[in-house]
């Protein structure tokens, strides 16, 4: 059930929006102002209608499509190929949509009586026609929970595909197995997907194990965003720890330097900042030097390979790590060095493909497009060479 | 000049086409006197005529390429009257049918005859494509378009519906081609136009009801060894690329921004294509704003293949079947 | 040991991996006492014991390597006993289920087990998972074998037929994955099954005949949302590549084979793919005969990532859909 | 019609051998003996069957599986596994097959006897064993014409993969369309394919217009191997000239070497053989010099960006080249210098994927296996900078 202050996303189509759920707080979507207010305790995944500014559960009807045969009997032989088949211009289109009091069916229905070619279509394209509008112009929405997957899309839909590194969900959800993260685990992750892969791991990690998030200075600013969406209980995000990349590989070093300030810290605000940086700087500690590290998750913007040379030598034998980039030629580099070192066995470097089907009776078929970027993976299993 | 040879100089009428960049290419006929007005100004007609094809022409406020018009070219600028086959399915189903010089072909429908530029390349000067659509408007502008392309002494374009008329041939073609909304309709017709000998057959449909159908009535008037494949190309573009090192000597703290600092500065891997690229520099004739990075004479650069995004994933099904020599049929 | 944990020594009676190279990998028990042999000699079990796993061991003639019995490994070295489920899919499902710590799921038919250890791994130790199997020999060695990957407290398993009996279960689950002969016939016992609040449902069908008839089912069912996926892993061997410069100032008449002479000289690229590698160097561990060539310390050596010839292009259809919550449903 | 002198391909299941049809020439085939000669003036496609050392054409019935729909309520629910399910070992099995006077229907039904599992199987199973072994042991191969579509099959299927450079049969349509290769052309041709991508063309060509066979030394040894099964009327190859490659970029001066062999030449036969040389290298200048080269096709075992420097220049303008190579390297060097000089235009790097699939009512799914190596193309329009 929907509650305040959690995140939902608006979907219609192809398009994806997420807003925070705030009471008594109007803004527009699309062409509609409208209130989030008469969410709270409905459920999520229903579609919603914009009326009065409120949003109304609309029972779902059974898909119509899956119910009907195509005709392939009548056909469009007759049809002649005109381009100003619909009469209004878009101007024309654009003005109606103004209209303070004007209905999303109306809209549809102005646009078929201006229709040249809706009457010599085939019942199933008018259908079509009618569907496509419908999705256009009413102000139906789905409202979703973001959960991973949701989100995922959302990313990959909008235009944010670069925001996440064209993180794919197959490929994301093959870093979550290849990797072996679950609860009981002592998970790093480096990534720059804002989030995405943060956040799937503290949901599968769920407070029974540690999460530590490296990052340039240790800033969870870049990450942040999808953990947010996500609203995790506070047992989720207890352990996990933001800590700074470019001091991951001079721990004692660094601990030493904490040590020094807080002993001429004069001020309580200064001090327990320190304090607080000393103690996740010994958390960390602790796992990197005991060799705690049960996997280890590379997606960032930088070259993987001296970043992994750091990291490796902090995970167990036997435990798994994966390392994405939208390139083959940085894992090659990886590959190498691993090879070299023989700090890993089962080392494979991978890509992914996802296609889509349009299931229907007498319809079916692959969907037309395909996203064909999913990235490349390198995955593999530490061993010990003692 | 003619869509199935190889021309060397543009001549008046000649259909050609106007190369902007990868997906944008323009098919006009050149007529003296006439003016072109494309999005980088406009040209003449008559600079045209006489000038080699392959050449870069001055426009007002830019260049753009005068290519001849060929299959492959007419297939990514033709005007689209119907769903068209791309050239990836056209080389199957061109070598699957076993097209040469000398083939007899039957095709239907003729849609926007992207195939059918195509499948009379490969059959010209010897062999002879029968093309039949059952939509009136569309036949009359394939043939057309044949005429236009000085191709017609190699195609017969019927306006005739195959399904219920049957294509009214026997014993003549070496290989049928159908893309039908019910291709098993035909069938029975396609295999008494094919020849005494035997020949193959080809059905492309979009979906898999259809591909069910047409194997099944394929089966039961004796096709043999029939098969479906899909086959997709993709294409990959060619970029620079430079992943930064992260600096574990840095004060990340003082760099700006805190760890968004390089969101832009890194991924030169996706720019081209999601960011469109500014109208100053679209001004000149520059392919490589379109997908490739522009290649600099530095030899160190390091450049990676990478596939373009959203690519067709799914174009057809196409199946393909043999007949067997005729005579040694059991009845 | 247990195969939902990550473990760090060898104690007697667990299962663990021996891995010899990416496609052969063997489980075996631990036992005092026993021996095993490989294709590079014997090893005494009692040498395994308190060793870390991921060590080399040492067999009279080679070497390799104990690894820890996941979900992963379990899937590519389990004895099948049905066609499984690969960890591509795997992962999709998994996600797609939105499957995390606490997650309650209902499997049917249990199979080989290979996707239920990873169900486990993902929901424990919170969730439970609920495996329903209508052969009576398979869900008794799958629940032995839970027993022994010391997985049983999440997990269930049920020796029953759910297309005629249903689950047996009301409200209870977050997700239920399917793969049946006849999926469409347990969905509407699945609907009961799923929780008041809703949740998602999968089923893995390698036809797409089933695809058709589930997905139909699903929706008269007033399941939403409902779509249908294929995903594929394609894997990629990283060769050393050197295409040799071909020497336009050589006299080629005079080298030797005229024309054919570097036939076997050129494609380092495919060497180890398609001829065996000799006995001899097979004698040490040495992973890189399978899939990569040995990567040497020399800087100046180019490598390009290669698929692997011929792969998995098919392994089944993934139909998801949402159940909304019950309460709002129109009835 | 088949005729003496042709090459066949037998075919069974997944093999395929290809001979050539001499009279009255016993040969083994799988474990059989059998001659040619019943074939002459037989038709191709069919299937035959040997008996008494002869082939015999065998009726094609109608494929059982297309009209026979699974059954999915009986089911293997108490199948028990076992490994010795067949209680005839290998070796046993191996002596029935030696046996003279058996036939493979009676091996068949032996194996059925002795199969312990055969009767709790379901009905479709026990055809699908019956099916199988059926391939296996009778006597019956599909006879088929060597085409290039029959011969990139065969050399795919068999372990003669890398002798055609692992061409599909997809990419190799894809080379011969987008090389824009077809009557009235002037074809350049370099190639380590066995004469795969040779015998394309020259079909494609098929006597009206040139083929350049470019080869080291321009021997023909390594490319004739296809031309012959395919067994070209005369016409065909009268215009296939095998050129030396290391003679393609000095062409003058190789004339002119010519000329003085010839001039100081005693011997009639050594004579002939320069005055041949000659005429081919003229032949070959006249095209080259005059940039009357229309279709250029590499796809060969040597780093392909020095060889396409040195052969682009003897190309028309708006005319087509295609470049084949295992890995995508090799081209991206290429792509570049094509950019760089501005040669080239609409120059594509691409990958190709072909998936088969099994059609059968209820039984209707993509084949489990394929070939992911199918190689990349670059492709490319000739532009003038004049």
């Amino acid at each position: 059930m929907i509650k305040e202050g959690d995140y939902v996303i608006f979907k219609k189509t192809d398009t994806m929006k997420i807003f925070p759920v705030k009471l008594n707080k109007p803004f527009m979507i699309d062409r509609f102002k409208t209130k989030l207010d008469n969410l709270v305790n409905k459920p999520f995944g229903y579609k919603y209608e914009i009326k009065d500014q409120q949003l109304h559960l609309v029972q779902n009807t059974l898909s119509d499509d899956m119910n009907k045969v195509a005709i392939f009997d009548k056909d469009n032989r007759n049809l002649v190929d005109k381009s100003a088949n619909q009469k209004l211009s878009h101007d024309e289109i654009e003005k109606l949509k103004q209209l303070e009091d004007i209905s999303g069916t109306e809209i549809i229905d102005r646009l078929i009586e201006n229709s040249a070619s809706f009457s010599q279509k085939t019942e199933y394209s008018q259908e079509k026609y009618i569907k496509k509008k419908k999705e256009k112009y009413l102000a139906v929405f789905e409202i979703l929970k973001p959960t991973i997957r949701t989100l995922s899309e959302y990313y990959i839909l909008g235009n944010h595909k670069r925001k996440v590194l064209n993180m794919r969900m197959d490929t994301l959800a093959q870093i979550l197995t290849y990797s072996n993260v679950a609860a009981y685990r002592n998970v790093v992750v480096l990534e720059s997907c804002k989030g995405l892969i943060l956040a799937s791991v503290v949901e599968r990690v769920a407070g029974f194990g540690n999460v530590i998030n490296l990052s340039p200075n240790g800033s969870h600013i870049s990450t942040k965003e999808i953990l947010d969406y996500m609203n995790f209980p506070p047992e989720y995000t207890q352990n996990l720890y933001n800590f700074p990349l470019e001091r991951s590989d001079k721990l004692d070093e660094y601990i030493e330097e904490l040590n020094k300030k807080l002993a001429i810290a004069t001020d309580d605000t200064f001090r327990d900042k320190q304090t607080k940086k000393l103690e996740l700087a010994h958390k960390v500690n602790e796992i990197f030097k005991t060799k705690k590290v049960d996997c280890l998750i590379i997606a960032s913007k930088f070259r993987p390979s001296p970043i992994l040379e750091k990291l490796i030598d902090s995970m167990a034998p036997n435990r798994n790590f994966v390392i994405y980039s939208l390139i083959q030629e940085p894992l090659i580099e990886c590959h190498s060095f691993l090879k070299r070192t023989q700090k890993a066995i089962h080392i494979e470097l991978s890509d992914s493909w996802l296609r889509e089907y349009q299931v229907l009776p007498e319809r079916t078929h692959p969907k037309n497009n395909m996203d064909c970027c999913g990235g490349y993976l390198l995955t593999g299993i530490t061993v010990t060479n003692e | 000049m003619s869509f199935c040879k190889t021309n060397d100089t543009i001549k008046e009428g000649d259909t050609v086409i106007i190369y902007f960049s990868f997906n944008q290419l323009q098919p006009i006929k050149v007529k003296r006197g006439s003016n072109h007005h494309t999005k980088y100004g406009s040209f003449k007609h008559a600079d045209l005529i006489g000038k080699k094809y392959g050449s870069r022409i001055q426009c007002t406020q830019g260049t753009v390429i005068v290519l001849q018009g060929s299959p492959e070219m007419w297939t990514i600028s033709l005007p689209h009257r119907t769903q068209i086959i791309y050239t990836p399915n056209i080389s199957v189903i061109t070598m699957q049918l076993d097209l040469k010089p000398g083939s007899i072909v039957i095709e239907s429908g003729t849609g926007s005859a992207s195939l059918s530029h195509a499948l009379i390349r490969t059959i010209f000067p010897t062999g002879h494509l029968h093309t039949f659509e059952f939509h009136l408007q569309r036949s009359e502008t394939a043939r057309k378009e044949f005429k236009e392309h000085d191709v017609s002494d190699y195609v017969t374009v019927y306006h005739r519906d195959v399904c219920s008329d049957g294509f009214g041939k026997e014993d003549l073609a070496d290989a049928v081609f159908l893309d039908l909304p019910s291709p098993w309709k035909a069938i029975e017709s396609a295999k008494t136009a094919i020849k005494r000998e035997g020949g193959r057959i080809c059905s492309f449909s979009p979906c898999i009801e259809q591909v069910q159908k047409t194997s099944l009535e394929l089966a039961r008037l004796g096709f043999v060894n029939i098969f479906t494949v899909e086959s997709l190309r993709r294409v990959l573009s060619i970029k620079k690329y430079d992943l930064p090192d992260f600096d574990f000597n840095m004060d990340w703290l003082k760099y700006k921004g805190n760890g968004q600092e390089n969101e832009n500065q890194n991924d030169q891997i996706d720019k081209n294509e999601e960011k469109p690229v500014p109208k100053k520099i679209k001004k000149n004739f520059n392919e490589s704003d379109d997908s490739d990075d522009e290649v600099d004479g530095s030899t160190d650069a390091t450049y990676t293949a990478k596939p373009i995004n959203i690519q067709p994933g799914h174009t057809g099904f196409l199946t393909f079947a043999t007949l067997l020599h005729k005579d040694f049929h059991k009845v």
